[in-house]
């Protein structure tokens, strides 16, 4: 039973490997405002063009053009730059911190800041977030205190999850920011869930829930295309195609042969494929979802084209799989040097604010961070009380439970 | 009080439920309009509209993923999965979700689901309408696990189990829906209408999560056992010539050792009937832990009497069933052990 | 926290409910000879039109119209023909006997039987088959003698599946048709696999695998359509749309939204729509994608477009949840009825032909019936040794079953 | 012989199996260009071709679902599910299709395949990549469990569960990749090289499954354990200051029950040692048929040391794992009792 020569089985394979030159010529990318915005409750039937181009806001020259500029103010884009730098400076801080031993392990959103910034902005405060491992710039933008998040990250005294968690599994419930799961993919039915019982209550609130693109390939993603589609719920529905899947590329998800945002067609859905490295498309796109679920229309799928451009996580080293330069290449830039491009564009930024900002932050999480080490450190310092490990597992604490602590002696 | 079987009572607990709860839904499979493939639901659509009892697509991991996210927007969800043999594809966001949710969230989240299921065999549905997957959940931590015996535990178990902030796995053992089983498919079948457990009040009472009921006292030896092998175990018991006590566990996990360990400790005999699988069924967690609290009592070693493991074979179900005479005979043989 | 009345959650309801008139008029059904035949390797960008709209070859003056019309022979036409009335004259057999009590249980396919004799055909006699529970008409289209599969579902001595499975849940080697699961559509990545493995081992057969509508819900249906699109596997991925699954119609499935076979457009594979009660379009629409698989185009989703004319089991009463004149009314008529009057048209049958092949199928059925019998029925006569019953579940008896089966004293 | 660790054994039997046998393939999430995300996959894309070593889309269920449809297609797939707390979206598949699939078709389908797993705690994965669930699965007719305690147990079991034609999950203990590890996280990290069981044959040769093997004789308490634990285990007995024998089981299911009766029938005394939860975990079974087997000739009460009943905490992880201490603890009690 050897294999025939004639035939082979088709088994994707990326554009290059380390030792060949990254480039992405033949990408398809449309222009900037190339795309019309159609009304917020469009016939899905109608809106499969939107799944194949790329919505696309900030052009060549910095400017944002076309329909789906959400014009935004200078302020709030300020604000979404400001919290995409806070977010890639704490994840380089917090990657360093695990690299010296202060906490077990460690994932950066390097690149892919723009989708969880804009998104969380376009986004009510009242509206559920139910994310993947790789949207901490929602915890940003929406405020939280960045002692919280590394106290969570050091499992240290002050960690809320009790040191039960590793590291950037995030939990803020004051944030509407759901528990994050090890297990891919599996909050992505949740959250159809959590806006069906948006429904059902008669409040104004939808979900919002993210997985990478490779996690598309797990069953959650399917169920929770079907029951949002079926129960016509107000939840977006987000697919972060930032290429790679730890060492697989997107192609080991169905991305050589379709779109993501094609996914939505079968079921009756709108996908809309968005420049995820553009933070005013993200914005746009998110709003327009948003108000489309507020006003009963139902569900819409998002994918946000972008790249990893760091490695998968602490544990990964991407030069053994893609060459070193290819994040460079990256035909669609970068989300911060974007929209930091457009504020000086349009006057209402320079690169002297952008350094003296860059210091700010950088200040600001080498303060936070020295107080959170005051907390303990995984390996040193306070942590949470030993016996708290078998609180939680039910709301009260069972017999055995009980008897298993005592004979801890915690 | 009025003469329910297990069906009426299991859709009993559901409309007091709905009734006094709005934040109580029921869900599954063919569960709305249609009322349930056992009717389990019958009626209550009609009675609360599509908005609160209603049906699901065909998955049963979106239905329980379905059921934590509402679990967390404040609502009580109530599932059916059709058969627990079906509960398979729902493993991950059981055990991986519903069960880990509040402790990884450091009690942030949590998601009370109340998940129905009909188990074991005895009804000619081969081997994919017969099986017993307890033994499964009840190693899995985060979780509830209960199945009931008759219709009063029924519906008391299951009123709990919907207002307990936890999630729970409540198994229904579909032989005996309408009526208790002895164990002899050949005999004539049996009404809950004469039954002392087939009084159910119509209204909220609670059976408590967590306790196990002697349902015969003895002295002699003690049977633990739960669901449909309680009927078939009390058989055994008044044919044995002995007088043997019968525990009902009603709840697995938690497990209610003390009331266990107290009877064997005076007994010093032990048989386990489960209809499951033996190598690994929860049969083998409830020997343990009697060892381990009752050994220098024990008298002559526990026995397990369990499905084979096989699966359950269609031509082959009495052959598989765990039945009387099996029970009689590890009693023999523990009594003379 | 009572429901608000503004807002209602979206739960699909049928057309019909019990005691309600049924009609169909605003059912979107194209002409026969409508759709045009696409080259079997065209790109599946281009064929998005095919998910939604219906390839149908016989026309209302029962002709055979347009590309898709496979043109066969008078002689396939009847061997079609009478294979659908074999499988429904045969069902309708068994279901009575499990109504006397001489089997546990039965499912019957009428109104769908064109679905599995037509793809039967079309398909090549070393192509590997991986059904649901509804598709009898492959086994009696490649020639299983009735016998076995009576013995099989009397669980009688006879059985090959030496008594352990239900009845309908068929297994056939010989055949190349898979053992039928009781687990809905677990068959259906399976199904990939076996392809998978044909192309590795350089083979031209290739596989074909179905599920009902409602079961596309289920996870299996995700991963056979992404694994089938990213190894780009020779296999035919069928999608039985009968608009019921036991009580809940194809609005739970999300078919009020979308077509099923507009699903493989996110998955970057054809997706056919057919008539399902049309012989010849079914014969066609499978040739079309069983010739595309085997020159090395990879996988195509069929939806065929049916109904469920009984009930959904034996265990089933269809008029607790739909009208019962529903299947009367169901406008793309009855399978064998359409094929019939097709063949008359042409001058290759008469209603007297029909009559008398009718009688002499039930003549052998009641034959073959007579005959299994004699192996034993579930409750009496012969069946399996009972210790069979520790057999095969490993290939070698371990220990822990030998003894359980000397327990047991078999 | 050379010396391998854990991680070199398993790849060398991949590589082995790869070698001779062209139905063989190997496939999982990374494993194929990467190598795997522990490497046990390491350079056998390169060696073998993108045919028979590759990367899949990331889905469990699929997964197995894609390697029963090849299994039963003649060829024999060795699949890496990435780490043992994502096995559940797979759990439909293994238990009623991968375990079932002989059974139900009457002996004339079945599937021939390998699902590789790395699993256990101590190396600070929190709960989504420390747990230990082979208790579920050897609750499952139709499956076979293995988990090796070393390399040359790893790449003889692998090699037989490969060869094996019915389905077969490897359990590999991943704190033992790159040494034995004696419980105590600050203790010097010890290799395979000085380790007897280091020394791995490069070729082919089996170590069969079904079978146990007593790694240390002795006459006062028996031990049973497999994976981590035996390290742990064999640790412990050396600082008890009794005669403690230790059994390695390295195949779960079927269990090697003579074996283990015939020892403590012998020494009268055992303690259970496993990583997994207590309730309901593997343990209980051992227990109970040691039990079953041996009870006139215990001295004192089988205990079990295992795992607490909650998910493994991130940062409890030494708290949680039950180290040298826990199982000392155990030998003083069943010695004493
Ligand atoms: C159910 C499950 N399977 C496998 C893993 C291991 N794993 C963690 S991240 C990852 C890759 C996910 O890729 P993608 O979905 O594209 O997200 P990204 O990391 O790119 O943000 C894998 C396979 C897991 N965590 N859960
Ligand atoms: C995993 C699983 N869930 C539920 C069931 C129970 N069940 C059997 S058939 C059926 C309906 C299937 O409907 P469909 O897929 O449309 O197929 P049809 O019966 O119409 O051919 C259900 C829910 C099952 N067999 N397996
Ligand atoms: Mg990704
Ligand atoms: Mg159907």
């Amino acid at each position: 039973m050897v294999p025939s020569s004639g035939k082979n089985l088709n088994v994707p394979t990326p554009r290059h490997r380390p030792g060949e030159e990254p480039e992405f010529d033949d990408l398809d990318i449309p222009n900037a405002g190339a795309a019309p915005r159609p009304d917020i409750l469009t016939d899905p039937k109608e809106m499969f063009a939107y799944a194949n181009t790329m919505i696309r806001v900030l052009d060549m020259k910095n400017k944002a053009v076309g329909e789906w500029n959400p014009c935004l103010s200078p302020d709030d884009l300020r604000k979404g730059l400001t919290d995409m730098m806070i977010t890639r400076i704490y994840d380089d801080r917090m990657q360093n911190m695990q690299r010296v031993g202060k906490m077990s392990f460690y994932m950066k959103s390097r690149g892919e800041e723009a989708v969880a910034v804009a998104q969380a902005m376009a986004l009510d405060k009242k509206d559920m977030l139910f994310p993947s491992y790789r949207q901490q710039g929602l915890l940003i933008s929406r405020g939280r205190d960045l002692l919280d998040m590394m106290n969570h990250c050091l499992s240290n005294s002050g960690d809320n999850c009790k040191g039960r968690q590793l590291p950037i599994m995030y939990t803020w419930k004051e944030g509407n920011f759901f528990s994050i799961s090890g297990n891919l993919g599996t909050q992505f039915c949740q959250a159809v869930g959590w806006a069906v019982a948006s429904v059902y209550k008669g409040e104004d609130a939808i979900a919002s829930t993210w997985v990478g693109e490779g996690t598309t390939a797990e069953s959650d993603f399917h169920h929770g295309m079907t029951f949002a589609a079926v129960y016509n719920a107000p939840v977006l529905l987000n697919v972060v195609n930032n290429q790679w899947a730890i060492s697989s590329f997107q192609g080991f998800a169905g991305g050589e042969r379709a779109t993501f945002a094609s996914r939505g067609i079968g079921y009756g859905m709108p996908g809309l494929r968005v420049d995820g490295n553009d933070f005013l498309a993200v914005y746009a796109a998110t709003k327009w979802a948003a108000e489309r679920a507020r006003c009963g229309g139902g569900p819409t799928m998002i994918e946000h084209f972008t790249y990893r451009a760091g490695g998968h996580s602490t544990s990964d080293d991407p030069a053994k799989y893609r060459p070193e330069d290819e994040p460079e290449v990256w035909p669609l830039g970068d989300p911060i040097e974007r929209l930091k491009n457009h504020l000086i564009e349009i006057g209402e930024w320079s690169d002297e604010r952008h350094e003296q900002t860059a210091k700010d932050i950088t200040a600001l999480v080498t303060k936070k961070y020295k107080e959170a080490e005051s907390y303990g450190t995984l390996n040193s310092g306070a942590r949470p009380e030993v016996s708290s490990m078998f609180e939680d597992v039910f709301k009260e604490m069972p017999d055995n439970l009980r008897r298993q602590r005592q004979q801890l002696g915690v | 009080m009025t003469k329910m079987n297990m069906v009426q009572a299991i859709n009993s607990a559901q409309d007091v439920m709905l009734e006094r709860d709005s934040s109580v839904v029921v869900f599954g499979e063919d569960v709305g309009y249609f009322g349930g493939v056992f009717n389990c639901t019958e009626g209550l659509q009609k009675k609360y509209g599509i908005q609160r009892v209603f049906d699901t697509p065909i998955a049963e991991g979106g239905i329980i993923a379905l059921a934590i996210g509402m679990g967390v927007n404040e609502m009580r969800p109530v599932t059916e999965i059709q058969f627990s043999d079906y509960i398979y594809p729902a493993f991950d966001q059981i055990v991986s979700e519903a069960s880990r949710l509040r402790y990884r969230s450091g009690g942030e989240y949590w998601a009370p689901i109340t998940i129905r299921t009909p188990c074991g065999g005895g009804i000619r549905g081969g081997q994919t309408h017969s099986q017993s997957p307890e033994g499964i959940f009840t190693h899995v931590s985060g979780v509830k696990t209960a199945m009931p015996s008759n219709p009063y535990d029924a519906k008391g178990l299951l009123i709990s189990a919907i207002e307990d902030d936890d999630p729970t796995i409540f198994f229904e053992p579909k032989r005996l829906y309408n009526g208790p089983f002895f164990g002899d498919p050949k005999a004539q079948s049996q009404s809950w209408d004469s039954h002392v457990k087939g009084d159910v009040p119509e209204g909220h009472y609670t059976v408590p999560i967590g306790k196990a009921e002697t349902v015969r006292a003895g002295s002699d030896l003690t049977i633990v056992t739960y669901g449909t092998m309680v009927h078939v175990s009390l058989a055994a018991a008044e044919l044995s010539g002995h007088d043997v006590e019968v525990i009902d566990l009603r709840t697995l996990t938690p497990l209610d050792i003390d009331h266990i360990a107290s009877s064997v400790c005076r007994t010093g005999r032990c048989v386990i009937v489960h209809e499951a699988t033996k190598t690994g069924g929860f049969g083998a967690e409830i020997l343990s832990q009697i060892q381990e609290t009752c050994f220098w009592k024990l008298e002559s070693p526990i026995v397990r009497v369990a499905g084979w493991d096989i699966p359950y074979p269609h031509a082959f179900e009495w052959e598989y069933f765990p039945g009387q005479g099996r029970v009689l005979d590890a009693i023999k043989k523990v009594m003379e052990g």
